[in-house]
């Protein structure tokens, strides 16, 4: 077994904080994209940030029953589904709305989950993108069985998956790991390391030097990146989806990043973290870089500035718009595809819910009773 | 008065408790008496829990007697099992029922199987904590019920508390347990509200308990569902049905001896709970109170559950979770 | 006669297969009418699996068809899960119960509740293989019956052969199904011979079946206690008790038209299956036969069972299993 | 966090095929141990080969239910059992017989296990040995909380637990060593990686260079061993055993070995491994080169070598006796020990069973029904 490329000491950055391209030691072997992509990643970076401060605001009015906001790790998300193919598939969770904006996917049919409508509404198959899952890990599995399925049938299909730093805990993310790396599976684990599990400092998840050091185990490629640096995620991302898609097997990428947001609507992050703390990652913030960066070299005009800013109000309207109107739902759907053919005792059930609805006095949930 | 509150009357300066509240205090006393009860699981340190529930403890008692373990319900569960081998009593949480789903191999295979295997030379004294089932509008995988999982394993205790005295007395008789026990925290009464002096000790955790009495018919419920009961025997007094209500408070053992008196009364009983009603725990319920109690019954038992669907969505769960108006239409449906 | 062997005489020349062969046969004739059908798991390839059951097919078709995976239960289901998305059918094989239960969270959290969360967009065409039940003197763990745990589970489908004839069929249609199939097979029946003229279509899979007509008792039984029930039946004939015998082989869905008929007329019934009693899938059986026959019913249905402890060591298992005697014992049981 | 001690190129080794002491590379950091401990050691594993021909012996004659052999992995076996002091515990597989018996264990009260009379039958508090367990990877666990326990109350026992190859692939091997290292639980892991999963080779186990790689994802040292090499198993796991009194936390030990025997009674390996690779391990056996070392340096007399093939012949004799007496089993102690106390149902049913048992026609058992 070759040795396996080692995570470098300290993160991979290709611009700093101050919007200056990094030379040397920790860019060693990557090339800056071109100011077309990371212009295209600042605006999907803005447009994502401004949909937040939307889906924010829609959830405090209670519009949403929660929201696991991304506000901070915008560069992870953007990068992440930036990178793939449309013909890839990318396997979320419940964190990565921003990824599946990105991905193109109706923001309306996003949200609709988090409103509660159902457990997801968009098409997976339309998409090329799975289901935001919750269960921890479990979700890594299904990219790496579909990425092997990819393979078996000789198409070059990549899978991405995200998960986070408490998710690789978790046996299924050693699982998925090891299956990918024996399989060499075309596949790439993307691990937002945010420093949380909710209220657990990433100090009381692992004992490693950092997450990503878990590749050599499985001899696998392993890179620790600036989670902040949209150029050096997207290069990171994109040469491991390029080495998975040329039959070279499994990645797995940590990128440093930071949760500014709680962890959802009914979190209280005073009870974990300091405010210091949090102001501490503002200087870190990945979109303020790459703003200098871009405006420095020129790339990025005013009338390239308005143009986003207009396509991040759009959206922000139109999700409000969506948000605002109630969802028709039909209670009898619950029974229609929990099976291929409906079972003779779920048709009975479903007569027996039809009834109840057609009755005068409606049925009052057990959480109101 | 149900017999919780004449054992409240015997108490002197009460004070208002939700049952979150209430689990909060059995630990923190429970910790405070016996220095071998430990806690852990995912934010139940600084946070103090999802629920709250461990609020106060970690600032209280420190990293040694309560601390966030890494996110691994199966790690969890199988390090709570090693140091119970080695005299701690461990409380460990699962943050939701369908996050327990990855420690089925240790509570099944070794929670359970434990002092069978070693003929009681290694005894399990732990208490898994799971915020139990429905009713508050969580995404998928937050609102599952899980009893019938852990009812049918030989090996396990499985109880669940209906109100805030229950669920202090319980909990510290679940804790001073020699066997493992599951302890199902019915998420959406954790801030039904009672007024107790603790501490306070209720029925044996084991027991059934008659809530209300009646002549009519046997309602059994338990955990979410027995305030449900409640509102369904108030409903029926007024069309002159006398429900008699029992809150069955243990699900595994079962008070054959309780149930079976009052079935043999009413000679009609039903059996409400969220779960899915295909091998549900009511299934077990109607069968064996069925078979001991057949001659007297005049009707068959009817449940009056969740439908055979995954848990739905918050805006469609009310649609599934037992009413009491579901209830009444279900004794209607009994020829009288 | 019984219905099987009606299809059977129906076919031309037969040859002798034992359950296991039957398996092996309906695994392979899958694979080659349909290319995307892939088997993986623990020593399924040139082992051939502990009981031998993918025996050769690893030589037929390949790496690329048949493979052995690493040693982990959850990523064999949560890999099959993935694969399904993607166009295969996985046949996967958890090689005891007890060591599925690793992959609960996979099976139960997403095999079972994908189509309905993606509302019928993605299906999971998938079959989980599991040599199921005791009565072979396996040691701890080998002889688990974990039916119960996968019959609540809304979205699962649940089915266990008695005979090779239906250990064919069913497996390929489990295997063409469009749902994930919980497939159980019972060890202690593997080695059961039958002459079959291969391919055969026995009754679809999802339908009981009445082995033995009778006029007396309704015997229910699938699985490995199948066996046992036509032994009780005979045994029985000879005291003048006239049993019908069921073979559910659907565990879910359960086919209420045939067993409700069948109670009707006989006005008895008994369940027998290896599992504990409490909670056990014979507790669904008991309860929804009699919510909808109760008037029809002489007697309580009786439940004949393995006791309410973990599965005993193999030199007491015996004492555990539910046997001919037992079941006549538990008929005798009844005021006639 | 500092660099993890990581694992050598080669497996450690003291001692060669040739009984010859190993010097430099291999060796480095590492004292042979005294003479009185290798003779030890080598009493033990040749003491356990007799014990383990008479087992085998037994189970073909069909005293027992089942049995898997350690043949060929006595060097393991026999020194994670003498490393630890009688006060730690052991917390060892249904392959580790053999580390039991060296433990101090009754044979006739482990075999009572594979003979099939109950679950277990030796007391794990008397020995400090936790029963034999089959859920893979489960009982690693149960090693990191009791060893977490014992640290919590200023104890200085330190846990061992054995897994095999094919173990590490589960996911409780990773959330054990995760959550060993992140409490600095005192653990020491030894793997016993004998190539083989039933019948599945390493390589589709693993894509990792060697097993003991995962160390480094774990901030935990880990050490690549030949696992043939009593000397070298058993100084390795003495200084992690150390390391674990003293507060240094958990490590990681691959011992390189091999399977000799099948799988259990019931397996077949020629259906997945060549005679010649069997034959192959013939020239690596962990006895016969102790025996050339301690030999050729003079510490093994005549007299001891009698001695211990008197020992050996002696307890393949008591166990030939002791398992050819039919144990009494009194089947309702089955409802005995499911909890501490007696439920009403189960009493019921103890008394069913009594009835039945008393009554003339015998229960004739389902397996042969
Ligand atoms: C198996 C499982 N256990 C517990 C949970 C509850 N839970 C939801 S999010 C979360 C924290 C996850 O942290 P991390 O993986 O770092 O992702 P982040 O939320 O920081 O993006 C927990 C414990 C879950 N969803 N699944
Ligand atoms: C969770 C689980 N899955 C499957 C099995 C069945 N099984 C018993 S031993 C074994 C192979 C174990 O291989 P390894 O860990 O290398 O140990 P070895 O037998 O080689 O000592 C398997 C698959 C089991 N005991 N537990
Ligand atoms: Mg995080
Ligand atoms: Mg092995």
């Amino acid at each position: 077994m070759a040795e396996p490329i080692r995570p470098t000491e300290l993160p991979i950055r290709l611009i700093d904080e101050k919007g200056a391209a990094v030379r040397g030691k920790r860019a060693t072997g990557f090339e800056l994209p071109d100011a077309s992509v990371l212009l295209s990643l600042y605006r999907r970076m803005v447009v994502a940030r401004r949909f937040e401060a939307q889906v924010t605001a829609l959830t405090r009015q209670g519009r949403l029953a929660t929201y696991p906001s991304a506000l901070g790790q915008e560069a992870c998300e953007v990068s992440a589904a930036s990178a793939l193919e449309t013909t890839d598939w990318l396997f979320p969770t419940y964190r990565d709305t921003i990824a599946l904006l990105t991905r193109g996917v109706p923001a309306s049919e996003i949200l609709s989950y988090f409103r509660g409508d159902w457990h997801m509404s968009f098409d997976p198959n339309e998409h090329k993108t799975a289901p935001q899952i919750t269960p921890l890990a479990t979700q890594a599995l299904h990219a790496v069985g579909f990425a092997t399925a990819a393979k078996l049938k000789g198409e070059s299909t990549v899978a991405l998956t995200l998960m986070g730093d408490g998710a690789t805990s978790e046996g299924d993310a050693h699982e998925a790991f090891n299956f990918a790396s024996v399989w060499q599976a075309p596949i790439v684990f993307v691990i937002q390391n945010n420093g949380y599990a909710i209220s657990v400092p990433i100090a009381k998840q692992t004992h490693a030097r950092v997450l990503s050091d878990r590749a050599i185990g499985y001899g696998m490629p392993g890179y620790y990146v600036d989670g902040n640096d949209a150029a050096a995620m997207y290069t990171v991302i994109s040469q491991a989806i390029e080495r998975a898609r040329k039959g070279g097997g499994p990645t797995m990428i940590e990128g440093l990043t930071y949760r500014m947001e709680s962890h959802t609507n009914s979190d209280d992050p005073t009870r974990y973290r300091t405010a210091a703390e949090t102001e501490e990652w503002h200087g870190h913030d990945p979109i303020d870089r790459l703003d200098k960066y871009l405006t420095k070299t020129g790339a990025l005009t005013e009338a390239i500035t308005a143009d986003i800013h207009a396509e991040a109000e759009a959206l922000a309207q139109a999700t409000r718009d969506a948000m605002n109107v109630e969802p028709v739902l039909d209670p009898l759907e619950l029974f229609d595809h929990v099976y291929a053919n409906r079972r003779p005792a779920l048709i009975e059930q479903r007569e027996f819910l039809a009834r109840e609805l057609a009755a005068t006095i409606p049925s009052t949930g057990g959480s109101a009773s | 008065m149900t017999m919780t509150e004449h054992r409240q009357a015997a108490a002197t300066t009460r004070t208002p408790y939700t049952m979150a509240a209430a689990l909060t205090a059995a630990l923190r006393d429970a910790m405070t008496e016996d220095r071998t009860v430990v806690i852990f699981g995912e934010d139940v340190g600084p946070l103090g829990g999802v629920f709250r529930v461990t609020d106060g403890l970690s600032k209280e008692f420190g990293e040694s007697r309560i601390w966030d373990s890494p996110l691994a319900e199966s790690g969890i569960v199988g390090t709570a099992i090693g140091m119970a081998m080695n005299g701690l009593r461990p409380v460990v949480e699962m943050q939701f029922d369908a996050f327990s789903y990855p420690a089925f191999e240790q509570i099944t295979s070794h929670v359970a199987k434990m002092r069978n295997r070693t003929k009681g030379r290694v005894q399990l004294p732990l208490v898994i904590r799971i915020p139990y089932a429905g009713g508050i509008g969580g995404v998928e995988h937050h609102s599952d019920s899980s009893e019938a999982y852990w009812t049918h394993t030989p090996g396990l205790t499985v109880v669940s508390p209906s109100n805030p005295a229950d669920a202090y007395s319980m909990l510290r008789e679940a804790i001073a347990s020699d066997d493992p026990v599951i302890f199902l925290e019915p998420k959406s009464r954790y801030w039904l509200r009672d007024e107790l002096a603790l501490p306070i000790a209720t029925a044996p955790m084991t027991r059934a308990q008659v809530l209300r009495e009646g002549t009519d018919v046997t309602l059994l419920a338990y955990g979410p569902t027995v305030k449900t009961a409640m509102q369904s025997a108030e409903l029926a007094s007024v069309e002159g049905l006398d429900i008699e209500v029992i809150d069955l408070r243990s699900l595994s053992p079962f008070d054959d001896e309780t149930v079976s008196a009052s079935v043999r009364k009413t000679s009609r009983a039903a059996i409400i709970h969220e779960a899915s009603q295909f091998g549900g725990y009511g299934a077990e319920v109607a069968a064996r109170v069925t078979e001991r109690n057949f001659f007297y019954l005049a009707a068959p038992i009817l449940r009056i559950t969740g439908f055979d669907i995954p848990f739905p969505s918050p805006k469609l769960e009310e649609y599934n979770l037992p009413t009491a108006e579901r209830v009444l239409a279900a004794l209607d449906s009994w020829e009288w």
